[in-house]
């Protein structure tokens, strides 16, 4: 029984062996050959395929293509690449993680435009198996025209989640339409917010906001457009005054929409003052200096500092404090964070940027998202759990989950 | 005094002191002395490369551009004096286009001009190629598939340097000292296909990113900005300008704990009082 | 190494305004505002040049008037580009709409660009952040705990940056209250942020050091025989001023320490 | 109607537009998505007058009333101008120039000015930058060197459990990066790369799915018109 095996292991590790040697005689043409439209791209590129062959893959061999607009050539030859190189499992992107991509060589011919045919935008292909002295070609060609794709495969667990979530938040937000009474946690930062602007009233100092460093197409920016509506709608209450040096011409103009319309809505639309929400200058350091200086003329009452900031967080921030100043900032520039934690009063972190405008306006459907959005957080803990698990269980399901190309 | 009044003096004092702490080492920087010390990240790359037998085949990706050339010029440079210094065989090269003339060519050719060796014997610099993955991919099969000639146009198959070299496989070491995701593309494609040991280098800031790979095992080493260049230039006992700007950096670093300590001090005598 | 008459005067004034934005360090001061106004008025004239220069001639209007062109018939030294049509014309319809800010009455329409943005803005970010925030950070989350290349201690970290991950998230959560259980969790969750962030402030103290080393050394070299002690005596000379300035400002106005 | 209604209207359609784009990899989608990239940056650029208008009319004010320190704005003024003329006059004088370059006499006194694109190395507008704006550049950042040190002095106090927290690791990172630390314990780096690799990696991963949905949310509120600050409008009707 024990030298049946171990001649099985003996004759199994000499053609393992013997095999390149004897191989190394010949090659053969390669096998399967096929041209078809590469998945998931804009149109410019074809993808050839060709079986794995134990003859031809193995060191000092190459495969060379060539390509035609025609079928009559004339044929160019586009690449030659290693024999030992080049799977279909090497891209799961187009193929997914099945296990026979193994078998399949790989090769996306990407610069066809130069030999496909103008009209019918046709691509003639040859394939051969070289090592130096001698040459086997498949015996057809194999051609195709490239399109572009209207759906990418790659992103479809994206897609997926998209959906998830964007489902759940917009359920919850239509439970909130039939449902309107909201449990809705305290946000330290933002209950702050309206004491400040009394504080301010009672000294007679202004109250600074800023919008960040970031322009219109930013979240962080709209998020906190939105919050200074809420906030000018209180100061407007209060008969205080708002100041909003801006980084950016059209965060400027939404910023005096907002107010103006705050202003309107509390009904004092004859105190809103336009020239109190400025331009400076759209250069990061420039910016900081005239708002430290605005800081350490004018010495707000408050400042309130909400959207996306850089290094001159620091700058502005600490200069605040030093003026005795209430401070709040919202931001979700995680680098940003430490120097807001340390040197402003109440911090709103991340999400809670997002979040402070619907916590500010009270509106049912805004509070509904908010609902929403810890029901995805819920989902996220129980994947992380359930994927944790998987993932111990050596299987790679969740990984390939979250892959992005 | 005034609470605020006595806030503004504080401030003062302690704005002086940061600036006193920066401008003496700077004036003085001749006659400040650091304790050598390393630390266990940069040592693993240090160790490592002594650790080589003379002769060995390393290679090096110079991922950045001349933006970051000040923090990351002095860590390539020690790096590869120590190489050279070890007697060993280094391939230069970049997967960043902005790298390939000023910054890798340059530092290379510096180096072995001071270290008196020889392009193709002792070591060889690549071309720029577009496609970073696919390069490093193919380098983990083929070096010679991938770097035909070298940036001169001369064969690569033909350099001494090159010697028993195939693919990165047979190297003993890579490194990649980069401003951008040159590591993050080593470690994916130049770590998993090529299983030689991988060190990294880059900016200050970007270095904690690149932390849970050490932990992981994937990076051997990592080496964040000057601090790390200053260590090295330590380690290789050849100081240099790392070195000259970490003595300010250790006044200063120094001078805020002991802040932080006084101000804690002061804080629990106040809540004693109280 | 020679130092050429040019290289001093630019040395002066990278000095002055060097100290003139230091100054503020002692506090506001005319010579601070002075730097502020200066710096400001010349990155404004900066950004509309570049504006100009780099976006709207090239981007929109050189463009366009070569599609006008060639509708009219005219020649062109080199043919249109793909993307050189008339879809041009919405930016610049856009464009105008934020002008007509300039009218009260017609103010309302720049709107229109908001909306603009702010909906492109909002249908750009929502796939984004699934792809590029929540799979890029999941999917190294997923660790094996066990298996045969992972030690102990690997299992215990993995461990506590699962609970970590938790722990932050439940603290976000805007419809629990925060007691009971919960607020034992969401306190581990803000445990590991305070870590997180005093981790980040003291790693940002180089970074920040090394750039006021750059500035510190640049002055100690102007100090020097070479550039005629620009670094000494600008000091001297600022300090001085507001020295001056400040006995000024207290002689005529005793009691107000605003400087407008 | 059209004050409102129209607006959401392209808010909605926009938004759903980009969200399908990003799943379209077509040539045509491609081309969308650069080309509304780009109409973004033509728009900032044509809004930028209404960005200088607002700082002009600032100082104008202050000068007209000769407000206290308006002499500062006049200052603001002539640097502005000489940014504009440095930036402009090389192109108009170009253009003057170049009609009759063929065959005739250049302007003689008009060679002062180096007929340089602006941001192109040599350029009066370039020179401007180096010597005008990036020293004033440098110092404000490295200005942070000196507030990191007292926004630590103030803020790093063992107050509770969490502030000890913060400090604690702030000061371990410190003495990390720095030579004392290995003077004072072997193990500090150690810690330092186990605090970076799991308390810190934890908090941000949260912190970043955290924000992935606040994102989200955040973004169905405006293409559904639920958020509409923006129009003014803050009430839901």
């Amino acid at each position: 029984m024990m030298s049946y095996k171990l001649s099985v292991i003996l004759t199994a590790l000499i053609i393992i062996l013997f095999l390149p040697a004897l191989a190394h005689a010949q090659l053969t043409p390669p096998q399967e050959f096929r041209a078809f439209d590469t998945p998931n791209d804009d149109g410019k590129s074809l993808s050839l395929t060709w079986k794995v062959s134990l003859e031809n893959d193995r060191e000092g061999v190459y495969y060379v293509i060539s390509a035609a607009a025609s079928a009559d050539g004339p044929w160019y030859q586009i690449d030659k690449t290693l024999s030992t190189i080049g799977y279909k499992s090497d891209f799961p992107q187009y193929f997914g993680f099945g296990d026979d991509n193994k078998l399949w060589h790989f090769y996306e011919a990407s610069k066809i435009p130069d030999v496909m045919d103008p009209i019918t935008s046709t691509a003639y292909f040859r394939l051969a198996v070289t090592d130096g002295t001698k040459t086997v070609e498949f015996p057809n060609m194999v051609s195709f025209a490239p399109q572009g794709n209207w759906f990418d495969k790659s992103k479809i667990n994206i897609l997926i989640f998209v959906i998830i979530f964007s489902s759940l938040i917009l359920f919850f937000i239509s439970l909130a339409r039939r449902n309107p009474n909201l449990f809705i946690r305290h946000i330290p930062g933002l209950d702050a917010i309206e004491e400040t602007i009394g504080r301010a009233t009672e000294m007679g100092r202004p109250i600074l906001y800023l919008n960040g460093l970031l322009d219109m197409s930013s979240l962080s920016t709209i998020a906190s457009t939105s919050i200074l509506g809420k906030v000018a709608r209180k100061v407007a209450n209060y008969d205080s005054q708002i100041k909003v040096p801006c980084y950016d011409p059209i965060v400027m103009s939404v910023c005096q929409e907002v107010v103006k319309e705050a202003y309107a809505e509390a009904g004092r639309p004859d105190a809103f003052k336009q020239d109190n929400i400025f331009f400076i200058t759209n250069d990061q350091f420039a910016y900081a200096a005239a708002v430290d200086g605005l800081i350490v003329r004018h010495k707000p009452a408050a400042n309130l500092y909400m959207g996306y900031y850089y290094a001159e967080s620091l700058l502005i921030a600490e200069t605040g404090a030093a003026t005795g100043a209430m401070q709040i900032a919202g931001t979700d520039s995680i680098t940003q964070l430490p120097f807001f934690i340390t040197t402003c009063d109440y911090t709103l972190m991340g999400e809670e940027l997002y979040a402070a405008s619907a916590y500010l306006s009270r509106e049912p459907l805004q509070l509904g998202s908010l609902k929403g959005q810890d029901i995805s957080k819920a989902f996220i803990i129980f994947v992380l759990i359930i994927g944790t698990i998987v993932s111990t269980a050596e299987s790679l399901f969740f990984i390939h989950l979250f892959k992005t190309f | 005094m005034t609470k605020e009044q006595r806030f503004t003096v504080t401030r003062w004092i302690i704005f002086g002191l940061v600036a006193l702490a920066l401008i003496i080492p700077i004036v003085y920087n001749k006659y400040i002395k650091l304790p050598d010390t390393s630390s266990r990240v940069v040592k693993n790359i240090y160790d490592h490369i002594e650790s080589l037998p003379e002769g060995s085949s390393i290679i090096m990706s110079i991922d950045f551009d001349p933006s970051s050339d000040e923090e990351l010029r002095p860590m390539v440079m020690a790096l590869l004096w120590h190489a050279f210094k070890k007697n060993l065989r280094v391939i230069g090269m970049t997967i960043w286009d902005a790298a390939a003339g000023g910054t890798l060519i340059d530092i290379f050719t510096t180096v072995a001009k001071e270290a008196k060796k020889q392009d193709g014997v002792d070591y060889a610099i690549m071309p720029f190629k577009p496609g970073s993955s696919a390069i490093i991919l193919m380098l983990s099969q083929d070096i010679f598939a991938a770097y035909p000639q070298d940036y001169k146009k001369a064969e690569t198959r033909d350099m001494p340097v090159f010697k028993g070299v195939k693919s990165i496989r047979d190297m003993k070491f890579a490194m990649c000292v980069s401003a951008g995701q040159a590591v993050d593309i080593w470690i994916v494609y130049g770590k998993e296909k090529g299983k030689m040991p991988l060190g990294a280098g880059c900016t200050g800031v970007m270095a904690t990113d690149y932390y849970p790979y050490l932990q992981s095992k994937q990076l051997l080493g990592l080496m964040g900005g000057l601090g790390a260049a200053a260590q090295y230039e330590v380690l290789i006992d050849k100081r240099g300008t790392a070195t000259d700007s970490m003595k300010p950096q250790t006044v200063v670093h120094a001078l805020i704990i002991v802040l932080i300590i006084i101000g804690n001090i002061i804080y629990f005598i106040n809540r004693q009082k109280t | 190494m020679t130092v050429t008459p040019m290289q001093i005067l630019e040395a002066w004034l990278a000095v002055g305004f060097t100290l003139m934005i230091y100054s503020f360090l002692y506090k506001d001061n005319p010579l601070f505002k002075l730097g502020e106004y200066m710096y400001v008025g010349l990155t404004a004239g900066w950004g509309v040049c570049s504006a100009w220069f780099n976006v709207v001639w090239p981007d929109l209007i050189e463009p366009l008037s070569r599609v006008f062109k060639s509708y009219l018939g005219a020649t062109l030294d080199k043919p249109l580009s793909h993307n050189e049509n008339l879809l041009l014309l919405i930016p610049l319809i856009l464009g105008i709409l934020m002008l007509t800010r300039f009218s009260p009455k017609l103010g309302w329409l720049s709107r229109y660009t908001f909306a603009f943005i702010l909906g492109t803005a909002s249908g750009i970010a929502i796939p984004l952040t699934v792809s590029a925030n929540l799979f890029k950070q999941m999917e190294p989350t997923l660790k094996p705990l066990f298996g045969k290349d992972i030690s102990a201690w690997m299992t215990v970290n993995t461990l506590l940056i699962l609970i970590g991950v938790v722990s932050v998230l439940i603290y976000f959560f805007f419809s629990l209250e925060h007691k009971g259980i919960i607020k034992k969790v969401a306190r581990i969750g803000i445990f590991y942020m305070m870590v997180s962030f005093g981790a980040a402030f003291g790693y940002t103290v180089m970074a920040r050091e090394s750039l006021a080393i750059g500035r510190m050394t640049k002055l100690v070299k102007w100090a020097g025989q070479d550039y005629y002690y620009a670094s000494i005596i600008l000091l001297v000379v600022i300090a001085g001023l507001i020295a001056l300035l400040e006995m000024l400002s207290k002689k005529s106005k005793p009691a107000d320490d605003s400087t407008g | 109607m059209i004050k409102r209604q129209i607006p959401l209207m392209i808010a909605f359609v926009m938004g759903i537009l980009f969200i399908i784009q990003f799943f379209v990899p077509h040539q045509l989608s491609q081309d969308l998505l650069t080309g509304v990239n780009k109409w973004l940056m033509i728009i900032g650029g044509i809004s930028l007058l209404l960005g200088i208008n607002s700082l002009v009319h600032f100082h104008y004010v202050q000068i007209k009333r000769e407000t206290p320190g308006w002499g500062f704005s006049l200052v603001m003024f002539l640097c502005f101008g000489l940014a504009l003329v440095a930036g402009f006059l090389p192109s108009i004088v170009m253009w003057f120039v170049e009609p009759a370059k063929a065959g005739a006499e250049p302007v003689k006194w008009l060679s002062f000015i180096p007929l340089i694109p602006p941001f192109e190395p040599g350029s009066t507008l370039f020179w401007i930058f180096r010597n005008g704006i990036s020293p004033f550049m440098a110092t404000m950042f490295s200005m942070i060197g000196f507030f990191i040190a007292s926004a630590a002095f103030r803020a790093f106090r063992a107050r509770s459990l969490e502030a000890t927290l913060l400090l604690i690791a702030a000061v371990i990172i410190m003495l990390g990066q720095t030579p004392i630390g290995q003077m004072l314990w072997q193990g500090i780096p150690d810690i330092m790369v186990w605090i970076f690799s799991v308390p810190n990696t934890a908090a941000k991963r949260a912190i970043w799915f955290g924000i992935t949905m606040g994102t989200i949310a955040f973004s169905l509120r405006i293409i559904f018109g639920i958020e509409r600050a923006y129009l003014g409008g803050t009430d839901q009707k």
